[in-house]
């Protein structure tokens, strides 16, 4: 691929968390160019790190040398992320958010990510690992205003 | 990140600065647990210089709050900025956690 | 390549200057984690900003979608950026500063890259365009302080 | 980057703010060319805000430099950063430009 016609930042490093500033400054920085308030862009780049951050911690071990890619799709209105590892597939049933009752140190992390993004998906990718796509769109088009076409109203009811 | 520390009597004062995530939380939890090893009370945590913060800060911060209790101490924070209020909001810690207004107010006995 | 054991964050982004202000986010992220000051970051990604915009406006044209790779490369101490093309390998003598005497618009970027850098290099990659190559070491060890082994004393002379 | 005009008599204040870069100095060139066909004099840019300038940005004020000049105005410039003041430095042009150290004393006639 010589041409980029689609408005996409690839980025692939290492799983140290030295370099979590540094996501969160590319982060904020293409959903700035999405067109995305401070505020937005910063809650943003609280999701990725959720979601990276798990990747270092759970997906490689806390091992420091493991390879991340990241992919940064920021047409104006809707940031998307792909984060993408090449651990094992990790079974999108056992990533689940703790009751926030219980008050104990963890478990905040995916809580959070859902909380900070619109839409939040694991899928097996052809490396073996776990590509985890976050999506957020701005608020002046909520995602979820639209009604499903024919559903609650069809033939079937 | 970084974190000065300040006695005041049986009260310590830790200002935290920079960006709180898996990389620097080691360090705050190190300040942290010195404090704690020493029963002080209030141990303060100042974050009006922390410009990012994410949930291994926040549990860092409870496993702070679990240790105080430990010897009947107290933890107060003080200085959240709004996007830092705002996370404990999402994060349904606003009335687990002493969140005082001023830090003479939070350095009271 | 699942392991990344180099220190290195490889960037691809499409030929558009609005991400200029994302690889400057990144450049000074990346200097900053090899402990550079924050002086010495602006002025690390001033002179990034002169050898991309150098890529976008002459080596693309100021075709916004072609691709640009960075490859970031910063241990403690040293900065080094590789700025890869997909266009044609230039001549690295048909890219020179212009004396500063003559004052008028452009042909200031070459002399700031130069002067904001260690070292500045032009080199033929594997896809036919070119690779510059910009490096920084940290005040503190001044590259020319070391003498080089042999020469000027050595059994020749 | 965002520039915002203000009309004093024959004299015309841009204030520019944010990075101006390869994608921004266009911008800059429009505002600055709006000026120099009414002839504006003195006109003065207020970089106070440029957080930063690269050499597309340096240009497009040599290029405004060289306009004034074609009708026998002024173009002053205030407020530089220490490392905006530096770039100036490195490029040989701070006596090409007239730097002031005040927005009212390069308003003056
Ligand atoms: N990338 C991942 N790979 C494997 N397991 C994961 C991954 N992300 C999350 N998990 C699992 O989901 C749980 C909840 O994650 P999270 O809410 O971030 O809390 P924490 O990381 O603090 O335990 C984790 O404890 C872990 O078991
Ligand atoms: N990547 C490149 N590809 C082809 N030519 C280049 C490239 N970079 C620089 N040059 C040549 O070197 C000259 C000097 O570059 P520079 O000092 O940046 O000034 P400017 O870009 O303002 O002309 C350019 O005018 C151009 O002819």
């Amino acid at each position: 691929m010589t041409s980029n016609n689609s408005d996409v930042v690839e980025v692939a490093l290492p799983s140290d968390p030295k370099y979590l500033p540094l996501v969160r400054a590319l982060v904020e920085q293409s959903a700035e160019v999405a067109g995305f308030s401070a505020d937005e862009c910063q809650r943003i780049a609280l999701g990725v790190t959720e979601g990276i951050t798990n990747v270092m911690r759970h997906g490689y071990g806390g091992c420091t040398h493991r390879r991340i890619d990241l992919l940064l799709h920021a047409p104006t209105g809707t940031f998307r992320i792909d984060i993408r590892d090449y651990g094992r597939f990790v079974d999108p049933d056992r990533i689940r958010s703790r009751p926030l009752e219980a008050v104990r140190p963890g478990g905040l992390g995916v809580h959070l990510m859902k909380a900070t993004m619109d839409s939040v998906e694991y899928k097996r990718n052809d490396h073996g690992g776990t590509t985890l796509t976050l999506i957020k769109h701005m608020a002046a088009t909520p995602p979820t205003a639209r009604p499903l076409r024919g559903e609650g109203e069809g033939e079937g009811q | 990140m970084n974190v000065v520390r300040e006695d005041h009597g049986t009260a310590v004062l830790l200002v935290v600065d920079g960006q709180v995530d898996m990389h620097t939380s080691p360090e705050l939890r190190r300040h942290l647990r010195g404090a704690l090893e020493q029963q002080s009370s209030p141990l303060v945590a100042d974050l009006a210089g922390v410009s990012f913060i994410d949930s291994s800060g926040l549990a860092t911060l409870i496993e702070a709050l679990q240790g105080v209790a430990r010897y009947g101490g107290k933890l107060r924070l003080v200085g959240l900025a709004p996007a830092v209020k705002n996370l404990f909001q999402l994060s349904n810690l606003t009335s687990i956690f002493d969140i005082r207004e001023s830090r003479a107010e939070a350095l009271e006995p």
